[in-house]
């Protein structure tokens, strides 16, 4: 299972990657968004054990918990990309209002010599 | 605290008080001021004399940085004597010189500042035991030196002149430093007086040539060395009386004295001999070479300036060899050339300074210093022109002038030192009489060149600003003095020797004993003497080729312009900043998706290197967790739906795709036993989707990219490398976990923090305060958006913005 | 077998047909010709499976553990509730979005109204 | 009880909040985040002072004793960035007060700048690895939102570029702590360093080192800079003063940090390729600093020659590398702030951008001129100003540890600093005055103020480096003998 | 033809009033199952998030009448301030406490502070997303 | 037996998904689109209520809710956005 | 109405009183409500209205409409899914409805769109009329139109 999710992990930062490099400012931010969804698996992958024990939640489980730090860890980290997020998309909203265009390769600033 | 860092110090207040005299007081000119500061420090110095002559040294330490040894101390021996003389009484006299020199409607306050700035660092340089604060001193000089060349900053020769000179003064500055780092490092001590009394205990270390080289590559910027001498013809676009100080009498000698002062640590050496001797009378050649084709008068002495300051560097040179042979009398004879040098260095301070002077008077009564349009101010100027004469006459090498003197002592040394023996002097030791004869022959033409075509031949008054007339009585005291000095050096050169640079002989050889080291100076030493038929010859080829300058001058056409030093500092510059130019633009181009391949392929390179390098990947799937047939589908569901976006033709078709692999990872969180996971990651993904369709209105529909085949192909290479990098990493700590986790605290969470739900309490009290954190992220994303939505640029700012 | 087991059996059973109804539900919308046809099956088809599986897992549930849970029933209710008005909408956004019908539709009586309304908005 | 701690942080964050309710009050606004910084300062001073008596302090929030619980750790180092960063942040915020504009101000700017400072602060005293992402993204987040704020064409260009590549590297940093977890199963950095240490740090651990080599290179512009000059141009110039003086400087200490407690047992690979980093930024940071006309340009990639030249310090890692470092480090803060202040001020003067387009401004701006040229030589290490004691201990580690090359790459550097901005000085300052005093814009005293203090700061620091000594030695002594360290955190 | 959202609007009543009793109880319950300050806020903000996309921003701002950005610091200040609480009793920072106590009609009844910084925790969370989602909205 | 038959019924539930995953690749049109993630996300509901059976804890149920609501609430905003194209109005005139 | 469930409450509650029991149980509470309903029910004339639960009935009644609606029609649709060759003729047709106001029209929607084979596709804005897209017109309009007939009078069963 850890190495499945693992490379399911690994899939998605390739696509992730792919996207980030692309010209479209609104496929680099949804590279973004998968990103985090890689890093994600790969905290979870981490614990002690995908499996091994039960819910993390004391009388609800049979038998000894699964790890919950990387649980916490995550839960945290998913509200934090949630942000950058939600900052971002409204970044590339502002910069199309602002310069009618999302292309990146047209955001290059100024030319300088 | 001693009065001797006062002394230091004492300019350094005077400067910082000027600018509010210059403006309370305007009536009297402020330079009077300044010459008071400079000639009660010349008293004070000179008070000195007779002690240090006895063989007294001063020091006082006053602590800056002690944690680093780095301690402002004040130390004053016969070496320190000679330069804080020169600087003090050179600089009372270029000063008076100044206040008839500079009219009042220019920025005096600014002008005295600096020059009263220079001069304390000037002292502080000769005066430091310390060598750090010696750096900080020699710095100061540097910077000094900046902004007195460029006084006239609205002129763009006088920017380049002060541009050129701080790049290389202080680009040799720093060689210097490291050098000083270097000795520090050997010998555990800043203090150049501990570090002479180590000497020779640490010559074998690594450290010690590549510290020498850099001492002197400080020391051959400062002082005009060839091939860092460029920087200083270029100085002379400060005015007059700046040259005559800094740039001959006073600043440029800093380097001489290094030399001088490190000589008890690294004299002796064969590559110290030959380098301070070689570069020395090369720079003595080059200088005097090229001063003959100047046509500014100015540019003339400041070629003059180089040629003299090698031939002092070189003697230099040679005295050092006397530390070769210990503490012998054999050593006695080569200190005679160190003898010469101190007694040139003095020498050269008078004659070059009032011809500095006189050059000023001419500028400033004709209006230039175009010797093709001067000529027969004789009769109109006599008293300039005596002044004029004896300087020449003096640097030319001819009796009864002090250049006359220190030059013999000089051919005297350069004859001697063939037989020493040592440095295979043997096999080289001849070319060096040989080129300092040459090198004197020009500095006979150049001399010549000085008196003749200004002062005689056919007075041309239309070419000229102004008719020419003797200046103020005030503007000749000051020349009048130096010149009066140059001949009574050379009746009475034996005061100078025994109370001032015998006693700097004692300074640069520590170790020899003091009774040998003074030198009987004389002015004639018999028709035998190998040094009167040099002198002789240099007069006779002197005159034919000044005579026949026009003939021989197509010698310096030889040298294209171009393969000039000059012309090397200036092309590199331009260069560097074309090539900087092209260079930075070629890889920093604005374009996101090019500085993202920059990092993606340091992430690959970097760390997949490293684990190659390390051999590390280890794959190991023994302890994996089961994996049921619902999950297999799940992952290929979201393996395809991931790739998928990659191809999707509209964003909301990517959307829903990314929807799909939001709604994956939260079944893997069930599956995982994450249940608070798996919630806030299905509603996070949905209020994200919404926030996505929000903006979608907003935002244009995405095309299909329109990239190079071979773009696209480098993206692909790098988002699989990318992949396989993360996975195999991740794989590898799968397989390798050293220790167990901590969490298996948490699990009492019950018991230590009230709450079952072991995740909760993780977030609200074992780690509350990172929860806390993420509560400021989001708010500061919620009121960020709101401030960037509300806040947009008015039209006028954006027309300055896009230049 | 006691009575335990059985429930538990037919909640594994209730499942296990909601599962296979869901099955048949996505073959449905993959072999429906046109979204409108295909929303038949997506939206409600798949909701009896939901009812089905819920079902069983509350039942699962009661006879296990002696829980019953009210959330499993507010879930039941829940998709029966928002199933419907999704595949109202959606059906609707296509219709409005002018996504074509099967070419097997024999009947559109919308068609006029909203043709009526293009012209409106033209005006 | 050392709840003091965190109140760098904490203060920061709550004046943030509160200044939110405060909207409409811009004057109350102003100096409640001023008396913030300097309360802030006041507090690392005291902390300082204890750290010499105590040592190494800590606070382990609700009482969870690490490694469990989440901890602030204050030793010298950190500290002493805290105290700095007050300062300089006070001192940017006096010139904020004047030059950013209502606008601005009334759109939760100095929330902002709060959270910055906390985001930044927490940072520095932070013990736990996690909570350093955490606080990472608190600094990075307000300084999104600073970049962007104001709407220009090209602000909002360049901060998608510094938005974008601030998540990746933060992405990357997340998946080294991931790794790192799995590895040795802790966050609490003395934990991690103690069980690393018992590991002899594995080839595998030292992977994961370069993961998170990569992270701090790209948050401090180790080589990878490219972010860097754009983003640090668009914003207002209090903004990119502190930019300027801060940021780049938190990812430094994180390398440091990570570098000093965590990874050392791999010297031979994870600080040679420091090494190697840090010399190509040397080099590429020269080039780029004499390469352009644009002063915001020059003066971002002298930001990068700086990052370079820590970093030697790092990678030398000699204990006086070390303490040139630090020394440098707190240099460079100031010097950093006002080289940007004083940029940003010609720009709203003349309304031009490139230095071939100003001339003579130093008749007109006196004073404003000479800090320039102060400035200047304090950025080349021209003694006896602030640089000069840095780069001497830098130079002496890295001859004692045979680093030649990086030697001259720093010093060659220096030069180029000094060409660099002794271009801006000849073109700008000298030659012909253009501007006519009539047309001039005034000098306010709100601009000139602040750089006066910031100029002190470099004369002062230069010149009493001496009282500093006692700290900065204990601060390398620390990240010297990570033992130190983890006894204060894990031994009670 | 216009557009008649009843069917979308009836329902959506219903649904939101679900949603809301739903969010109130994961905040509760999180101490002891899952839930929490964080998905407590999160669901209470994608039920306003429903009522925003089925209804629109004047409606639903009429009927909660609430700065959200306000109520976004004001939770953060909650959660900040359970912090320095702590400060006052001389406990080391963020230190949360927890007490059984014998309420009539709740029976035995946990009371901590970790409600306080949660309910914090969830005010952020709602104002954040719908100031986000407000902001984009609104600008046109 | 009854393990085997749950595991069986997920397994199927996996396959659905992945012939309504083929649908929102697939397309053709928008629409067709989201009925599959509806579809989706009313299966996982199924699913998830099987896992929780499974793993014999009570603790997803909420997650059962959640998700059936959210998948709601995404749908309605695809359709509200391929219907209107804005999901969130100032003022609806309707 | 709610006065009939008020008193149903207060019979709640003054049952579990005469109860008097050691402590308080929610399960005597549930046994007085129900005996709260028989007395309700037999009073309910009093009030001169319908009695508050017989909504309740309808609605149950409703729900067992639909149910079986939907079981069958399900099974309809199940059908043409896996028949060998797909053979349906979809179409929309209007269909006008008496039932008013926004709750009986939601109600007719969701049951009709529930039940496999037709979905209500827009609403006249006037709200008289619903237009249904039905998956087999020509097979099952007939059925269809019956099943709306129903619901419509079972909804009014529980609204009026
Ligand atoms: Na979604
Ligand atoms: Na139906």
């Amino acid at each position: 299972m850890e190495t499945l999710i693992t490379i399911l992990a690994g899939v998605l930062v390739t696509v992730a990657t792919y996207l980030i490099l692309s010209k479209s400012l609104i496929r680099v931010i949804l590279g973004t968004a998968i990103l985090s969804h890689a890093a994600h698996l790969l905290i979870m992958s981490m614990g002690s054990g995908l499996k091994n024990g039960s819910v993390p939640i004391l009388d609800e489980g049979i038998g000894p918990p699964v790890d919950a730090l990387p649980q916490a860890l995550i839960l945290t980290s998913i509200v934090i990309s949630f942000a950058v997020t939600a900052l971002s998309l409204v970044l590339a909203y502002r910069t199309y209002q602002e310069t009618g265009t999302d292309k990146l390769d047209e955001l290059r600033g100024i030319k300088h010599e | 605290m001693s009065t001797l860092n006062i002394a230091i110090i004492f300019p350094f207040i005077a400067a910082i008080v000027i600018p509010f005299l210059y403006n309370k007081i305007r009536k009297l000119h402020i330079g009077w001021f300044a010459m008071l500061v400079s000639f009660v420090l010349f008293i004070y110095f000179a008070r000195y004399v007779p002690r240090i002559a006895n063989g007294e040294t001063f020091a006082n330490t006053i602590n800056w940085i002690p944690s680093y040894g780095i301690n402002f101390t004040a130390y004053l021996d016969g070496l320190s004597l000679i330069l804080a003389l020169l600087i003090t009484g050179v600089g009372t006299l270029v000063i008076l010189y100044s206040i008839f020199y500079l009219s009042s409607k220019e920025s005096l306050g600014r002008f005295y500042t600096y020059l009263l700035f220079f001069m304390g660092a000037m002292l502080g340089v000769v005066l430091s035991d310390n060598i750090m604060v010696l750096y900080v001193f020699w710095e100061l000089t540097s910077i000094s030196s900046f902004l007195l060349i460029a006084f006239w900053y609205q002129r763009k020769r006088s920017r380049d002149g002060a541009k050129k000179s701080l790049l290389i003064t202080v680009s040799g500055g720093f060689g210097m430093l490291i050098g000083f780092i270097m000795l520090y490092i050997m010998t555990g001590t800043w203090s150049i007086r501990e570090i002479i009394s180590m000497a020779g205990s640490f010559t074998d270390h690594a450290l010690f040539i590549p510290a020498m080289l850099l001492l002197l590559l400080g020391a051959f910027t400062k002082s005009a060395q060839f091939p860092f001498h460029i920087w200083l013809p270029d100085a002379m676009e400060a005015p007059t009386p700046v040259s005559a100080y800094l740039h001959s009498a006073t600043m440029v000698k800093a380097g001489i004295y290094l030399v001088a002062r490190f000589t008890p640590i690294f004299g002796g050496e064969s590559i110290w001999f030959w380098l301070v001797t070689g570069v020395g009378l090369l720079t003595l050649f080059w200088g005097s070479f090229s001063a003959v084709r100047q046509t500014d008068l100015k540019a003339m002495l400041a070629y003059s300036t180089v040629s003299q300051l090698g031939m002092i560097m070189s003697m230099f040179g040679i005295g050092s060899a006397a530390l070769h042979f210990g503490n012998s009398t054999v050593s006695v004879v080569y200190t005679q050339a160190t003898f010469a040098a101190l007694f040139h260095l003095v020498n050269h301070s008078t004659f070059k300074g009032a011809l500095f002077m006189v050059v000023g008077i001419v500028d400033h009564e004709v209006g230039t210093r175009d010797l093709r349009r001067l000529g027969g101010l004789v009769t109109l100027m006599p008293i300039t022109f005596t002044i004029a004469m004896i300087g020449s006459f003096s640097m030319a090498g001819l009796p009864p002038f002090n250049g006359f003197l220190s030059k013999e002592m000089f051919f005297t040394a350069v004859l001697t030192i063939g037989e020493a023996g040592i440095f295979s002097l043997d096999t080289w030791g001849t070319l060096l009489p040989v080129i300092a004869w040459v090198a004197s022959i020009f500095t006979f033409v150049y001399s010549m060149i000085i008196v003749f075509q200004t002062f005689f031949g056919p007075y041309k008054e239309e070419r000229l600003e102004h008719p020419a007339h003797e200046p103020p009585v005030g503007m000749l005291i000051a020349p009048g003095i130096l010149a009066l000095l140059v001949i009574g050096i050379f009746f009475f050169p034996n005061v100078l020797g025994d109370y001032i640079l015998t006693p700097a002989m004692m300074g640069i050889f520590p170790s020899l004993p003091a009774a040998d080291l003074s030198v009987p100076i004389s002015a004639w030493h018999g028709f035998r003497s190998m040094e009167l038929w040099m002198t002789i010859g240099v007069i006779i080829f002197g005159f034919a080729l000044y005579k026949t300058r026009k003939k021989w001058a197509f010698v310096y056409k030889l040298f294209p312009e171009k393969w000039s030093f000059n012309s090397f500092y200036s092309y590199s510059l331009e260069k560097l900043e074309e090539h900087s130019t092209t260079i930075t633009n070629s890889y920093m181009t604005g374009y996101l998706r090019d500085y993202m391949v920059y990092i993606y392929l340091f992430f690959i390179v970097a760390i997949g290197g490293t684990i190659i390098y390390t051999g590390v990947y280890a794959f190991d799937i023994s302890g994996n967790s089961s994996v049921s047939e619902f999950e297999w589908i799940l992952v290929l569901v979201m393996i395809i739906a991931g790739i998928s976006v990659l191809f999707a033709k509209s964003r909301l078709t990517a959307i829903l795709l990314n929807s799909i692999l939001g709604y994956g990872v939260a079944t893997f969180f069930v599956i995982f036993r994450a249940p608070d996971l798996a919630l806030t990651q299905i509603i996070v993904e949905t209020v994200t989707t919404v926030l996505f369709l929000v903006a979608y209105y907003f935002l244009p529909e995405w095309k299909k990219e329109d990239v190079p085949r071979k773009s696209r192909n480098v993206n692909l290479i790098i988002s699989i490398s990318v992949g396989i990098v993360f996975t195999v990493i991740a794989l590898t700590v799968q397989s390798g976990k050293l220790f167990e986790s901590i969490s298996g605290y948490f699990e009492n969470s019950y018991e230590l923090a009230g709450g079952k739900n072991i995740v909760n309490s993780i977030l609200g009290d074992f780690r509350a305060f990172d929860t806390m954190l993420e509560v400021v992220v989001l708010l500061i994303a919620g009121i960020g958006v709101y401030s960037i939505i509300k806040l947009k640029a008015k039209k006028e700012d954006e027309s300055v913005e896009d230049q | 077998m006691n009575v335990k087991e059985i429930i538990e059996f037919i909640a594994a059973l209730l499942m296990l047909i909601g599962a296979i109804m869901a099955m048949i539900s996505a073959i449905g919308i993959i072999r429906f010709p046109d979204v409108y046809t295909r929303s038949h099956a997506g939206t409600k088809s798949s909701t009896l499976a939901v009812l089905l599986t819920l079902t069983g897992a509350f039942l699962h549930f009661a006879v296990e553990q002696g829980f019953y849970s009210v959330r499993l029933l507010l879930g039941i209710v829940f998709v029966f509730l928002t199933a419907p008005v999704a595949g109202h909408l959606i059906t609707r956004a296509a219709y409005s979005a002018g996504v074509k019908m099967a070419d097997s539709t024999v009947e559109d009586e919308l068609k006029d109204v909203f043709e009526n309304r293009e012209e409106d908005k033209g005006k | 009880m050392n709840n003091i701690l965190v109140m760098p942080m904490v203060i920061p964050v709550m004046v943030g909040i509160l200044l939110i309710f405060l909207r409409p009050y811009i004057k109350a606004q102003r100096w409640i985040s001023f008396s913030t910084m300097i309360v802030n300062a006041g507090i690392a001073v005291y902390l300082l002072n204890r750290i010499q008596t105590e040592g190494v302090l800590r606070l382990d929030f609700g009482g969870w004793e690490p490694p469990f619980g989440i901890l602030f750790v204050a030793d010298s180092f950190s500290i002493i960035l805290v105290l700095t960063t007050s300062i300089v942040t006070a001192i940017c915020l006096l010139y904020a007060f004047s030059s950013v504009g209502k606008e601005h101000e009334n759109m939760f700017f100095y929330s902002f700048i709060n959270f910055l400072i906390a985001g930044i602060n927490g940072s520095f005293l932070t013990g736990d690895l996690f909570n350093l992402y955490v606080c990472f993204e608190i600094m990075l987040l307000a300084s999104y939102v600073l970049v962007a704020l104001g709407g220009k064409k090209r602000q909002l260009s360049e901060s998608i570029k510094y938005v974008v590549i601030n998540i990746v590297s933060s992405w990357i940093f997340l998946i080294a702590i991931a790794y790192l977890y799995g590895t040795v199963g802790t966050l609490n950095l003395a934990h991690l360093s103690e069980r690393i240490a018992e590991s002899g740090q594995t080839p595998l651990l030292t992977v994961i080192s370069i993961v998170f080599l990569t992270v701090f290179a790209l948050k401090s512009g180790l080589l990878l800079y490219f972010w860097l000059p754009g983003s640090y141009s668009v914003p207002s110039t209090a903004v990119a003063a502190l930019f300027g003086a801060l940021l780049t400087k938190v990812g430094i200490y994180a390398m440091i940090r990570v570098f000093t407690l965590l990874f050392y047992h791999e010297q031979s690979i994870t600080h040679t390729l420091i090494g190697i980093l840090a010399g190509l930024t040397l080099i590429g940071g020269s080039i780029g600093a004499v390469a352009y006309k644009d002063i915001r340009q020059i003066i971002a990639y002298n930001v990068v020659i700086a990052v370079g030249f820590i970093l030697v310090g790092l990678a030398v890692a000699t204990p006086i590398a070390m303490e040139g470092s630090i020394y440098y480090l707190i240099h460079d803060m100031i010097v950093k702030a006002l080289l940007f202040l004083l940029a940003g001020t010609m720009i709203t003067v003349t309304g031009e951008y490139r230095i071939d387009y100003m001339s003579g401004l130093i008749r007109n701006y006196p004073l404003f001129g000479w800090i320039f040229f102060i400035v200047m030589l304090s950025l080349a290490g021209v003694p006896p100003l602030s640089g000069f004691i840095g780069k001497v201990l830098v130079g002496h580690g890295a001859i004692e540890a045979g680093s030649y090359i990086l030697l001259a790459l720093a010093f060659i550097s220096s030069i180029f600093v000094l060409y660099s901005l002794l271009r801006v000085f000849l073109n700008s300052f000298w030659g012909e005055t253009i501007i006519s005093k009539e047309d001039k814009v005034p000098m306010k005293n709100g601009w000139l103020i602040p750089c006066v203090l910031l100029t002190i700061g470099t004369i002062v620091l230069g010149l009493g480096a001496e009282p500093l000594a006692v700290y900065v030695e204990d601060a390398a002594n620390t990240l010297m003998n990570p033992q130190i360290y983890i006894d204060a955190v894990l031994k009670d | 033809m216009k557009i008649n959202n009843v069917i979308l609007q009836t329902v959506a009543k219903i649904v939101a009033f679900i949603i809301l009793t739903l969010a109130v109880y994961l905040f509760l319950s999180g101490h002891n199952s899952p839930g929490g300050g964080f998905i407590g806020g999160l669901v209470l903000a994608s039920a306003l998030v429903l009522l925003f996309v089925v209804y629109d921003i004047e409606k639903v701002k009429n009927a909660i009448p609430v700065d959200f950005k306000k109520l976004a610091a004001f939770g953060a200040f909650l959660s900040v301030g359970t912090g320095f609480g702590s400060l006052l009793f001389g406990a080391p920072f963020l230190s949360q406490s927890f007490a059984y106590f014998d309420l009539p009609f709740f029976g035995k009844t946990e009371l901590t502070t970790v409600t306080i910084f949660e309910a914090g925790v969830a005010l952020v969370v709602v104002g954040v997303v719908v100031t986000i989602i407000l902001s984009i909205s609104e600008d046109v | 037996m009854i393990e085997a038959m749950l595991l069986t019924a997920l397994f199927i539930y996996g396959i659905a998904i992945a012939i309504s995953a083929y649908r929102i690749i697939a397309g053709p049109s928008l629409p067709d689109r989201v009925v599959a993630l509806d579809m989706i996300g009313v299966m996982l509901v199924s699913s998830i209520a099987i896992i929780s059976v499974l793993q014999g804890t009570k603790a997803y149920l909420e997650v059962i809710l959640i998700l059936a609501i959210l998948a709601f609430i995404s749908t309605i905003a695809f359709s509200k956005y391929i219907e209107r194209g804005v999901i969130i109005e100032r003022k609806r005139d309707n | 109405m709610p006065a009939q469930f008020l008193l149903n409450v207060f019979i709640a509650v003054l049952w579990t009183l005469i109860s008097d029991e050691d402590e308080l149980k929610f399960t005597t509470l549930v046994m007085g409500y129900l005996v709260g309903i028989c007395i309700v029910f037999l009073m309910h004339r009093f009030f001169g209205e319908r009695f508050y639960l017989s909504r309740f009935f309808a609605l149950v009644k409703l729900l067992f409409i639909f149910n079986v609606e939907l079981f069958s029609s399900t099974i309809l649709v199940l059908k043409h899914i896996l028949s060998p060759k797909i053979r349906i003729k979809p179409g929309i047709f209007k269909y006008e409805t008496d039932l008013r106001g926004e709750w009986e029209i939601t109600g007719l929607a969701l049951l009709l769109t529930l039940t496999p084979g037709s979905v209500v596709i827009q609403v006249t804005p006037e709200g008289d009329a619903v237009y249904v897209h039905a998956m087999d017109v020509e097979e099952s309009k007939e059925m269809l139109l019956r099943s709306l007939g129903k619901f419509e009078r079972a909804i009014m069963g529980v609204t009026r």
